[in-house]
């Protein structure tokens, strides 16, 4: 069996790695991406404490952060489509006000 | 040629599509340039040349007779209408009369035409919507058509079987005995294409409301034949200044008011029910006589009496040789082609050869119509409009 | 018999099965092709290939060194690796999910009990819907990357209304899993069997949703816009020739298989029919049937193909969202309502 | 061919309208032909297009004649033809070789808009308030006008490269 | 199994490098759901099959299938290099590598070796009487919250 320390570590990585690409990619899409990650990582977590506490809670958790995750990037794309729109541009240094 | 679109400043995700000349439903070598708004066409521009063969300077360096075999290649999906216009214009030229069985046969000829070139119209009609097995169909009677020229002409499809001052040849033993066979199959087959499209919901999705043109733009727009009637103007050269012999058969001129592809289409189709009737009329009462005027400085003689007599022998010379001369004038002579108005225009300055000889070309009318159809609509409409109009890009371009 | 020779049958015996199934899946789809040209041929009132061995039998093989041999072209233009990727993807899902189908009962070979499955999930159903599910991006990826409009407009058009379409096809299929109360696409088949009833009784809206949507998520006509040749000349494949074409064409026929195969199990009782004579014949039997029924619905397909015209996108979508989902929606309340009324 | 002839009810109403409209009338085999005054093309044809009974509301052709070398050498050449009492009419502009140009008849008929550009393409006369003239049916780039008399129809031997 | 894991772990962790580094958002997207597929492996390994294939239909199927459509309809090509700020590239790296470090050291320390877990009914049954039962409250709020998405998103993309 995975010792669950192991499966954390990864979970870990991976969620280094999303906050790393959050802060040095310039593309909202690349970086919209990389929250991504980050979801999948905290459910990487939550997988492996269901399967360490033999409970069925974290994947049910798993389950709500895929719908959120499926609304948020409606929502989200939606937003960087507005956004285009307005700037013709997809680089976050040139989106600097709130307006759309 | 070579047309290009700008883009709009602030309209930079608009999308600038080429379409054509190298596509399969351009009815081959129209190019659209399309100013795409997603799926939706803002702009168009249509572009034509690719084709263009220059007859009207060819038609200044032949002799009459000799602009004949031009003709069929200009619209070369009814050969025979283009011949009929030509021999028209010249014949009005040298008021000349042409005996009854000629008419007839040209007549009978012509409506097959429209059936065939019809045919053709609404196979690819049907395959630019997506239905495959209708072309096929469709492709099946044409060649039953096409054989029947063959027949005739010796030609499947540049005909040149008319002649000034009637036909070339009497049509051979049998020949007619054929073409009854076919006048009784066609109806059933046309019903066969109409069972597959007529009332098929797809087909009346794709096609009812889709290139709406009312009847004031499309008499604006110098619209003509079914087009023309599928906006609800009942014009029809044949019925409304009728020539060869067209004052002496019973047919209706369908129309339609709703001016979308499905009224054109549904005008086409009742247009060949129409023509049916009319080459049934005329295979029944077929006069006897001879099939060419009789003037013998325009007219070839026979080879009989070439073998016979003198001043035949010289005739046929002079006309070969020379050509004849017509007198200083200049006609215009309109027939109704299976695509609409097919005008001959031509300036005569005695010499044997036309000194100027313009045709109006009933596509490059009609498609200009095109860009008010598409304007605002998708890119599939584009194609069912193209279709719809049934342009011969052979005949834009001349 | 110990665990480790055991092992090695099992795995050995699985080998044997993704060969046999692979080298039977791409044979049925080279001659799918050829019985749709055949087909297609006889309706519109003609003989179809002739040429290659009789009755152009051999012309798959023909069309398949044709495509081996065709010159490469890449647009100058393209992101090469998206572009040899895409074709590869469409190849290996569409080849993919074949492996929890099961296509007969089961036989013995030397005291081990073989299923005719390479196999058999628990969630076979969600194993064949996450594999379709990732085929939208061979299409949107070689549309994208050919860096050509036409294929962009393919690509696009592709991917809405395979999204659109998933929809429809995963609910239609919730009525079922309702009925049988399982996933597992063997033990769907039992439940038929057992009940001596096959679902299409139960769930004939269902089988009808399912399948209309399964026609579109394939691409094959009246949905076929993203290929839609008379409008954009050939959609995502325009610029794709040789090899990677015959890829994305072998794929969508493999896709027409996997989603028979999915209707045949769900809907139409699988390998189950009538059973008769010697053993052998008893354990061959339910093959054929099974591939009897697979037949049957690819046979309508072809069909398909040669009577109906083509819908226009905005129709396509509107008719996805607008029809489709609904019904699939209310086929899922009326099913639930009949189940907990009964149970 | 005389000046004189009155047959026909639009001659008179277009001299009404404007004495100096008509230049000349020709009748051949049953067609008549109007010369008109360049300056009034538009003009005649509005009013051809409006007046109640005469509505010649289609425009069936439109293309030119060079008379070469005459002068004034081209003829733009209008068939018109009237929906409801079947007639047909011709109008003809005259211009002069060294200044092709007349008023444009698209804000008349829009369907003119392909044959005057037809025209421009193939004898370069140039259409006066036209939306959008260009090469029709040659390239952009190509070099004189093939239906003009003087063109030379042997042109050069083309060398492929 | 365990070897399995180790391998779907090293090509998500790759793929997720990949992700950061690609500066073409296609490669990254087509990266990150190599991460998707190879952790929705792992979940079938961590015993939640149901899960695991939600992960590929929902996540890799859907969802970034959305993303796709939207840099190929933005036809977002290489990104330009931005001048971000000096502190946080030089501060940025050693951050994230202590972070790394510090989560990596307390799971190490809570979790340590291999516990032989309780037994775990995970199929879709199990899963459903759990979500329809205990969950069935948070299930209705997602659900008006994928409604007011669909909304937001209709209203947000509409063209003004």
């Amino acid at each position: 069996m995975v010792p669950l320390a192991h499966v954390l570590t990864l979970s870990a990585a991976l969620f280094v790695l999303g906050v790393a690409g959050f802060i040095i990619r310039r593309n909202v899409i690349t970086i919209f991406m990389c929250i991504e990650l980050m979801l999948n990582a905290v459910n990487l977590a939550f997988i492996g404490f269901a399967r360490h506490l033999g409970s069925l809670d974290g994947q049910l958790f798993v389950f709500f952060v895929i719908v959120v995750a499926a609304a948020e990037a409606a929502v989200g794309l939606a937003i960087i489509i507005a956004l285009f729109r307005n700037h013709e541009s997809l680089t976050i240094d040139e989106i600097d006000s709130m307006k759309l | 040629m070579a047309v290009t679109l700008e883009k709009v400043p602030g309209q930079e995700e608009r999308l600038i599509l080429s379409m054509g000349p190298q596509h399969p439903s351009t009815h081959g070598v129209l190019r659209l340039v399309l100013e795409l708004d997603g799926e939706t066409v803002v702009r168009s521009v249509y572009d034509i040349g690719y084709l263009h063969t220059g007859f009207e300077k060819s038609f200044e360096d032949k002799t009459y007779s000799q602009c004949i075999t031009l003709t069929d290649r200009m619209d070369y999906l009814s050969p025979l209408s283009n011949n009929l216009g030509f021999c028209l214009a010249v014949e009005k030229l040298l008021n000349l009369e042409v005996p009854p069985k000629a008419q007839w046969i040209r007549v009978l000829l012509t409506e097959l035409t429209r059936i065939a070139s019809h045919l053709v119209w609404l196979g690819t009609h049907a395959i630019d919507i997506g239905a495959m097995s209708v072309f096929l169909y469709c492709f099946r009677e044409r060649e039953e058509i096409l054989r029947l020229f063959e027949m005739v002409s010796g030609q499947r499809m540049m005909t040149s079987y008319f002649r000034i001052g009637g036909l070339a040849l009497e049509p051979p033993l049998g020949w007619l005995k054929r073409l009854g066979k076919i006048v009784e199959t066609l109806p059933s087959r046309i019903d066969e294409n109409e069972d597959l499209l007529t009332r098929n919901p797809i087909w009346m999705r794709r096609t009812q409301g889709v290139g709406v043109i009312s009847a004031e733009d499309a008499i604006a727009l110098s619209l003509s034949g079914p087009s023309l009637r599928g906006s609800g103007v009942s014009w029809d050269v044949r019925k409304n200044e009728p020539y060869s012999g067209y004052d002496k058969f019973q047919f209706n001129v369908p129309t339609r008011p709703e001016g979308d592809v499905y009224a054109r289409y549904l005008v086409r189709l009742a247009e060949m029910r129409e023509s049916i009737k009319i080459v049934k009329q005329a295979m029944e009462g077929l006069p006897e006589g001879p099939i060419r005027a009789n003037a013998p400085h325009v007219v070839m003689p026979d080879r009989e009496s070439m073998k016979t007599s003198i001043e035949a022998l010289i005739y046929h010379f002079k006309i070969v040789t020379e050509g004849f001369h017509p007198p200083v004038g200049e006609v215009y002579q309109t027939i109704e082609s299976p695509r609409g108005e097919l005008g001959f225009y031509i300036v005569s300055d005695g010499s044997p050869k036309p000194y100027r000889c313009h045709v109006r070309a009933p596509s490059f009318a009609n498609l200009q119509s095109l860009a008010k159809m598409i304007e605002g609509r998708l890119i599939a409409d584009v194609v069912a409009c193209i279709g719809s109009i049934d342009v011969v890009l052979g005949e834009i371009d001349r | 018999m110990d665990t480790s020779s055991d092992t090695a049958f099992f795995l050995g015996v699985t080998v044997v099965k993704v060969v046999v199934i692979l080298w039977v899946l791409l044979t049925a789809t080279a001659y799918l092709t050829w019985l749709e040209r055949k087909v297609v041929a006889h309706i519109q009132s003609r003989w179809g290939p002739y040429r290659v061995g009789p009755h152009g039998l051999l012309q798959p093989l023909a069309d398949g060194l044709k495509f081996l041999f065709k010159e490469d072209i890449v647009p100058a233009d393209a992101d090469r690796v998206i572009y040899w990727l895409a074709p590869f993807i469409a190849f290996t899902l569409a080849f993919l999910a074949i492996a929890v189908i099961p296509f007969g009962g089961s036989f013995s070979f030397h005291g081990h009990v073989i299923p005719f499955q390479i196999t058999d999930l628990d969630v076979g159903l969600l194993f064949v819907l996450a594999v379709t599910s990732l085929g939208v991006y061979s299409i949107a990826l070689a549309g994208w990357s050919s860096n050509s409009k036409y294929p962009l407009f393919g690509g696009l058009r592709s991917s809405a209304q395979m999204i659109s379409y998933e929809l429809s096809l995963g609910l239609a299929l919730i009525g079922v899993l309702m009925i049988t109360g399982t996933l597992s696409l063997r033990g769907i088949v039992e439940y038929q069997q057992q009940h001596g009833m096959w679902n299409i009784f139960k769930q004939p809206v269902g089988f009808l949703v399912y399948f209309t949507a399964a026609i579109a998520e394939t691409n094959r006509v009246p949905f076929d816009l993203p290929e839609g040749e008379t409008e954009l000349v050939g959609g995502y494949h325009t610029e794709y020739s040789s090899f990677k074409f015959a890829m994305f064409f072998i794929a969508e026929y493999a896709n027409m298989v996997t989603v028979s195969c999915v209707a045949t199990l769900l809907f139409f009782g699988g390998w189950l029919g009538p059973l008769f004579g010697p053993p052998w014949l008893r354990t061959w039997l339910p093959v054929f049937w099974f591939c009897f029924k697979v037949f049957c619905f690819l046979f309508f397909y072809i069909w398909l193909r040669g009577t109906l015209p083509r819908f226009r996108y905005d129709q396509l979508m509107a008719f996805g969202w607008k029809v489709l989902l609904p019904v699939a929606l209310l086929n899922i309340l009326v099913t639930g309502a009949v189940v907990a009324a009964s149970s | 061919m005389s000046e004189n002839f009155t047959n026909c009810p639009v001659v008179d109403q277009l001299r009404e309208l404007d004495p100096d409209a008509i230049e000349e009338v020709q009748e051949f085999r049953g067609e008549v032909t109007l010369f008109i005054n360049r300056e009034r093309i538009r003009a005649v044809c509005e009013f051809l297009r409006e007046t109640p009974g005469l509505t010649f509301r289609y425009l069936s052709d439109l293309t030119a004649v060079d008379r070469y070398p005459l002068e004034p050498r081209f003829e733009v050449v209008y068939h018109l033809l009237s929906l409801e009492s079947f007639q047909r009419i011709r109008l003809k502009v005259r211009l002069p070789g060294d200044d092709p140009r007349v008023d444009s008849v698209v804000p008349v008929w829009p369907g003119a808009e392909a044959f005057e550009n037809e025209v421009y393409d193939l004898f370069g006369v140039r259409f006066e308030g036209h939306p959008n003239l260009r090469r029709l049916l040659l390239p952009e780039d190509w070099e004189g006008h093939p239906l003009r008399k003087d063109y030379p129809v042997q042109g050069e031997i083309t060398r492929w490269p | 199994m365990v070897i399995l894991f180790y391998i779907a772990a090293i090509v998500a962790i790759l793929a997720a490098l990949g992700v950061v580094l690609q500066k073409t958002p296609v490669y990254s997207a087509l990266l990150l759901i190599v991460v998707l597929c190879s952790l929705a492996v792992i979940y079938l390994l961590l015993g939640a099959e149901f899960i695991a294939f939600i992960q590929v239909i929902v996540y890799a199927g859907a969802i970034m299938v959305l993303f796709v459509l939207v840099i190929m309809l933005l036809n977002a090509r290489r990104e330009t290099p931005g001048q971000g700020s000096r502190m946080a590239r030089w501060l940025g790296g050693p951050l994230l590598v202590v972070f790394l470090a510090e989560i990596v050291l307390a799971a190490w320390r809570q979790f340590p070796g291999a516990a032989s877990p309780p037994p775990l009914n995970a199929g879709p049954a199990a899963i459903g009487q759990l979500l329809f039962r205990s969950y069935v409250l948070p299930f209705e709020v997602t659900s008006i919250l994928i409604l007011v998405a669909i909304l937001g998103a209709v209203v947000l993309a509409k063209k003004s």
